[in-house]
């Protein structure tokens, strides 16, 4: 295809962004702990760790330890609650920065109302994230967005009241993913995230005692990207048309590429941030040369492109 | 077969490729042609499996008795490993694993045919053969010059020798294939061995067939253990009564083969794969960043 | 404890095997094929791979391929079915070799009680592990065993049927989990492994297809440790008496005393037998290794005796 | 704050202890004593994170300009890594990072207390207090002999030393603390500096608030980015208005801080470890195989 002008931008579904890598929720900072190290311009997209009504504290240290190719981590949400997000931290997130998608999280219909109508009218907030892994108080259960009957109410509730699209980002149940997805965006999102990370627990056996702080915690990493891409993919072929951003696992260009040949229309880069922050800048590049390398002008051709062989039992996904 | 934490006694670039030769005498006292070592890979790493090579060299006698020396090509984290790997360190290796190939009893002029490094294999197998009395040509090749392996050994152990590359950098152009009717017809072969991978064996096995020539392959195929534990290896196999066939595993029941017996469009179909058509015409928003 | 005789012996329910370290499924071959390697006096017991009723080829090739610290496998249950099993494989695994567990599996009720009866009357067979991991042909879900239904229908129905212990190996069904093992236990299980493999995706991006003929696999090796700790301790919370046998991701023998930690009274060890066909011994003198720093006497000193912080929010477990 | 792809200068194992020096100019022209690296580690390990080490020496005139100092103690599968670094090699460093310790402005005596390799940070720390024409003193102590930190320079570079030792191998048999009363009384401390973990700093917290002095102290939280990205590194700090207190990152507003503002209850509370007792007459089956 010589004298095409190749991209690396993406249209998620009418949301523009400059490539399709984003720094995943929590893993950003506040946007200028590294200036200097990455350049903002050639970043896809932010989204900003989990905001809640209240203030938390956060969890106990340790909040992170180290596994095989992976990290266990948890952070208790700690955030300055949504008041403060807003009039502190939302203009330095923005100026100057990535395209700003704030990741909401509560516990209750009532908080995520509350939140999504915190963050109307500002317009440097371009996307909700609507995180659904905390337990859920009004109906006591573990994870607010695990079951159909809340994913459909909460995002639905923030749907109907945002301005910006609303993502959906699906908590680890991984044998409903595709139906919680299809509830979510019959709901009215926008799009999906695919997938939050699976509990995990790390132990210190000399100290008999859980290697966190919170105890059990969750896995994100190098070693999360099988379980990541089987789960865009179930996704991707239950919902082919709904723009789908993958987390979990990415690193490297090629990684992302197989993300995308797996469903994805977009993705975002967590711990690779946290060792490297120019991870994002690095992953487009290496989607880029990718392209080039097959002579394809856009991440978009390669979208849900996995060949599937003929005997494996599964249809070959439609694109 | 048997487990050795076997020194690296030296090692050697030979050209594209890495030779290492180990100290681990019950391993070679007991080594076959065509029968490879299942080599651990460090702690600490992101990968986890054994790597398996073929053994190139078993020294039972002289002075290099109880060495093994291995041949490696640096494609992928656990070769590449190995390829850095110096004198005097150790691994710890499992072999000799798998059934090696067979001698002929009646028949006496062998052609060898390998291409890269799986040519390796087969100068064990040249010198077995010729230890027998057989007559051993050879047809090696690659893509170029750098992965033609020890082509000055071969023309040491086989009465002629047909190189071929795919660039022409050494010997003629072209591939295994378009030397193989020549030089079948002129050192009269009985017996063809090959190595390679997988459309190339293919390709020699319809050759053998339709000159009916018995034929011995040894199949490459990805091993998780190396020793018949997952059946992760498995090629298909006709059953000699004609029953239809069985996924046999090459780490155990091979990794030679009998070529007129594997269903090689069973096996490889699954392997095929389509390249997508770069679609025309899609929005074009902006240029490469950076 | 001067004097004490250590044993590494566990007693799960009244099934005494003389480590707590099996082979997994799908892991141990015929039993002959590492003769030499190991010692099988000192391996706890071995799992046959999963036999079906029916003979099966299995998956096409490649059935592996590695991903950062794990491993994605698909074999398709290659077995040569219940008849020629039980003729021909039997004999020679339990002859000499450690206690035998038969892994069965099945698309429908009825395979499973054809399974459970053809392995009635061998005593060299000590307990029946239930693979619950296949699509179900008679309900049309793909996961047989991920369902409260099916569990108790399947695992009933081995139970009532069997002489020898039935254990339910819990499909990934990660949110279902503590349900799923109550289900089996009622219906008469005797225990549960904890947990089948994830599923998983691998794919070669050079060539824009699956790394597995089959597609999809699932994700086995060290990286899945964290995720079975997290399973382990959320069973056996659940259900403190029951006996819990843990697999995924142990390698070492502190991998194993974790596992213990976290609830598990025996596990077993796949991957790292492909890698060292000694690793259940291996990983045995580890748990003694640690026992005896500790001055414990046997592995049951240590089940479930992970110390949980105050305030992480979960009661401790009662031992 | 720069990233720098640095090569290692020269490397030198200091008792229990590696140290290396690398060639950073712009790092070290910016480092301030109780400043750290973020390290990465090598690709294809199955540990991701970077590794994070305090500046020992940060040289910006002379023939070392431009060169930065750490020490590694090998704990763990990073440090271990570190510690087997050759000159010549290249690390990818970010840094300086974090607040360092701050300097008296009219306060003279300063005893900078640490024990093990945490000293490393503390001799950086003497050096430019001494430019500052401040009196330094030291109590420095390990476990043994090998893990007291250069104790030589230590001599060098303070009034007096007192070293501590838990077996007594080098100096006085006892901790930190049990020196601390005698030292402070002799020198006339007025400004206390500390590094070392976290229960000797708590212990050095609480004496000198009961002494009404002045003191910073080095806080080592695990740590995943360094950089004030993820939030894993918290320390609770109270607010200077006396509203509550605040969980700060240590990567970013530490690692030094004023220990009388840590809660240091809060925070290492949920770090307390409970063994259990082993239970009594538990069944018997057999003894250990093999
Ligand atoms: C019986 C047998 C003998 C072999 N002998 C040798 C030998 O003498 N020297 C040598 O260098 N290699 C040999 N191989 C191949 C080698 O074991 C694999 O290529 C191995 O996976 C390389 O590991 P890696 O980490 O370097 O690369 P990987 O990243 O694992 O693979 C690199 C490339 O090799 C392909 N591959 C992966 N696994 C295998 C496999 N098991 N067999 C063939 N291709 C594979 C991959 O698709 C990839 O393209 C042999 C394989 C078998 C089965
Ligand atoms: C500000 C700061 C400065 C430091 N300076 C140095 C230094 O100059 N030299 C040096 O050798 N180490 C230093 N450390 C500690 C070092 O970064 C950690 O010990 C690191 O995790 C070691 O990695 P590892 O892979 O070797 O061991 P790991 O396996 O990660 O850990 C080994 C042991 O250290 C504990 N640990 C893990 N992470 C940390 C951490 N971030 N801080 C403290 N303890 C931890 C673990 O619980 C374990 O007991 C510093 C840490 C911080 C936060
Ligand atoms: C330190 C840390 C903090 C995180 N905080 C949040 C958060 O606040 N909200 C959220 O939805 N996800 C959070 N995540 C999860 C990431 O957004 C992402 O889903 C996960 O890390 C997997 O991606 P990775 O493998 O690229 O890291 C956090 C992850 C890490 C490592
Ligand atoms: C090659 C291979 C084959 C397997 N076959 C089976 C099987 O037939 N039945 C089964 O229940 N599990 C099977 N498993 C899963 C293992 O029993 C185990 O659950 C999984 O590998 C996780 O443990 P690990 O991390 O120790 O490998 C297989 C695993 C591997 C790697
Ligand atoms: S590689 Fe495991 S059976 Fe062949
Ligand atoms: S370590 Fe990431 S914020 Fe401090």
């Amino acid at each position: 295809m010589p004298g095409v002008n190749r991209t690396l931008s993406v249209d998620l579904g009418g949301l523009v962004l400059g490539t399709p890598v984003l720094v995943a929720s929590g893993c950003g900072g506040s946007g200028r702990e590294t200036a200097g190290l990455v350049d903002p311009k050639k970043v896809g997209g932010v989204v900003s760790r989990t905001i809640t009504v209240e203030a938390r504290k956060g969890s106990p240290t340790p909040r992170v330890a180290e596994t095989p190719s992976a990290i266990v981590w948890d952070t208790g949400l700690q955030n300055p609650g949504i008041d403060a997000f807003v009039s502190e931290e939302l203009p330095a997130l923005s100026r100057g920065g990535p395209p700003l998608f704030v990741s909401i999280g509560g516990r209750s219909l009532e908080e995520y109302v509350r939140l999504t109508s915190a963050l109307q009218g500002h317009p440097e907030v371009v996307a909700i994230e609507v995180h659904l892994s905390e337990p859920d108080d009004e109906l006591g259960r573990p994870l607010i967005g695990g079951h159909v009957d809340r994913m459909t109410e909460i995002v639905g509730a923030c749907a109907r009241m945002s301005l910006v699209p609303v993502f959906a980002k699906l908590p680890w149940a991984p044998t409903q993913l595709a139906e919680l997805a299809t509830a979510a965006m019959r709901a009215g999102a926008h799009g999906v995230v695919v997938v939050d990370a699976p509990p995990a627990l790390a132990i210190d056996a000399q100290r008999l005692k859980p290697a966190l702080g919170a105890a059990t915690g969750r896995l994100a990493g190098p070693a999360v990207k099988p379980l990541t891409l089987a789960a865009v993919h179930e996704v991707a072929r239950a919902l082919p048309d709904v723009p789908l951003v993958a987390v979990g696992g990415v690193r490297s260009g090629l990684d992302a590429v197989e993300m995308l040949l797996a469903g994805a229309w977009a993705l975002q880069v967590g711990t690779a941030t946290l060792v490297d922050p120019a991870a994002p800048v690095r992953v487009a590049q290496g989607i880029a040369r990718y392209l080039k390398g097959k002579n394809l002008a856009s991440p978009a051709d390669i979208r849900a492109r996995l060949r599937l062989p003929a005997g494996a039992g599964t249809p070959e996904v439609q694109v | 077969m048997k487990r050795a934490r076997a020194e690296v006694l030296s090692t050697r670039k030979v050209g594209g490729f890495h030779s290492l030769t180990l100290v681990a005498p019950e391993i070679a006292e007991r080594a076959r042609p065509g029968q490879f070592l299942a080599v651990e890979m460090p702690d600490g790493r992101d990968f986890v499996l054994r790597r398996h090579v073929s053994i190139h060299q078993a020294s039972r006698r002289g002075g290099w008795a109880g060495t093994l020396e291995f041949v490696v090509e640096p494609t992928g984290p656990g070769t590449t490993w190995l390829s850095a790997v110096k004198a005097h360190e150790f691994l710890d290796v499992i072999g000799p694993l798998g059934k090696g190939f067979a001698y002929p009893k009646k028949l006496t002029n062998c052609l060898l045919v390998a291409e890269g490094r799986s040519a390796a294999a087969l100068y064990f197998l040249a010198q077995e053969l010729l230890l027998r009395h057989k007559r051993v040509d050879m047809v090696i090749g690659g893509e170029t010059l750098e992965t033609v392996f020890k082509p000055i050994e071969a023309k040491r152990l086989s009465q002629t020798v047909a190189v071929m590359t795919a660039d022409g950098t050494l010997g003629e152009r072209g591939g295994l294939l378009d030397a193989l009717p020549e030089v079948v017809e002129r050192t009269k072969t009985e017996v063809v061995y090959a190595a390679g991978d997988a459309p190339t064996l293919q390709r020699v096995a319809a050759f053998c067939r339709t000159r009916n020539l018995p034929a011995q392959v040894m199949i490459e195929e990805p091993m998780a253990c190396g020793f018949g534990l997952c059946y992760a290896c498995v090629v298909p196999v006709a059953r000699a009564d004609g029953s239809g066939y069985d996924n046999l595993r090459a780490c155990v029941d091979g990794p030679v083969f009998n070529p007129a017996r594997v269903l090689w469009d069973v096996w490889r179909t699954e392997a095929a794969t389509m390249m997508p058509t770069p679609p025309e015409g899609l929005p074009v928003v902006r240029t490469w960043p950076g």
